[in-house]
């Protein structure tokens, strides 16, 4: 499965990719489009991408969280394109033997997505358009 | 007295995104550049007026070769895939 | 929707009913049948619960929750009866406007339903049984 | 010298789960008991044996009369619902 897709994310199937019999713990985190940003009304988000880096980085974010954690599992996969209101931009699942280990590694996992992932983000508005970038962590 | 050699340059593709690929109008374009030139060289090439204004225009950039981050210090090489890489918006 | 089902839990159907479009995130988290425990194999779980009770504090789980983070919607199953490893015993999903409260609120609530909620817990074990206590978190 | 007064007493409904519903071979049981006598009482009088060892069989227990937990001191009332509550085991 690719990291980053155009497709809309099932969040079931990818929490069943990290599925283990060792395992006793499932974190997932859906990252969703929301109606407003700081006070303002939104009605889609265009994620753009660097393809090939992106493919990499996502892959890089895998690997620190299996070096981390190395007993868990994880799958995540962002969607670019056009998304509107409530749709799911990023989903990640993470599968470990505890779960405190489940959720460290999950939260870990999309703030460094969002701090390292070539991803952009176009808020639409009613009336116009503004890139936004991501506060850091 | 000899005409000076003709200072070396090197030729990198530049990858554009987000409000930068908007301002220039594409996604890509080709540049040449001083041999030795930093990654943050590519910056005021293709955007003399907001370089110059300093107002940081759109926001820090971060800047990757061959797919890989690297510092602005970083020396560019001849067939380089550069990337300006502004803010990013991904989650 | 009951809180204790001795139905097969759903993770889907409880992470959509905690959309909503002013949220930007929802975590999820799945406690799942392991097939050992220190050290142990395990071939089953048996649930059992108060009924009465079960509900009444995982009722207050959810209030708890939406106390400490207001802006957020949460929905949280606990399943009884014998459990095949691989299956799911508890789904919780919370929704939120910011992601730190989504896996903060998410975290709290799986603590606080593992302290307070009368549910047991029998290891089936491949020669025999055990009934099994939380350690406190 | 009169005869004693009886001592007054009080009938409740225990609701037994996990290792001491199997201990007990019920899951509900009626129990009288001295007016006035706190939750913890309950314990002896239905397993006198492993109360007297002291071990704490099956773990600490917490109590609950009326689906709601109480402290080990509350005193109980005739027609009370209480339960033993072993230790949870639920997620």
């Amino acid at each position: 499965m690719p990291f980053v897709t155009r497709e809309p994310l099932d969040l079931a199937r990818i929490s069943r990719e990290v599925e283990s019999p060792a395992h006793g713990a499932v974190c997932t985190f859906a990252g969703v489009v929301r109606d407003h940003d700081s006070g303002q009304p939104v009605v889609a988000l265009e994620y753009e991408c660097y393809p090939e880096m992106a493919e990499r980085e996502m892959g890089r974010v895998r690997d620190d969280v299996l070096a981390r954690w190395p007993g868990c599992r994880i799958a995540l996969v962002h969607r670019v394109g056009r998304l509107l209101v409530g749709e799911v931009s990023v989903a990640i699942a993470v599968g470990s033997p505890h779960r405190a280990e489940a959720f460290e590694a999950c939260r870990h996992a999309i703030d460094t997505l969002k701090a390292t992932v070539p991803i952009w983000k176009k808020e639409i508005h009613p009336d116009g358009a503004a890139w936004k970038g991501n506060r850091p962590a | 007295m000899p005409a000076p050699t003709p200072r070396p340059t090197i030729r990198v593709v530049v990858r554009l995104f987000a409000s930068l690929r908007e301002r220039l109008g594409t996604d890509r374009i080709s540049l040449d550049l001083p041999e030795g030139a930093p990654a943050s060289a590519v910056f005021p090439a293709l955007f003399p007026a907001e370089a110059s204004s300093g107002t940081g225009w759109p926001g820090p950039l971060m800047y990757a070769v061959g797919h890989a981050y690297v510092t602005a210090e970083t020396p560019l090489a001849d067939g380089d895939e550069v990337a300006l890489i502004p803010p990013l918006g991904g989650g």
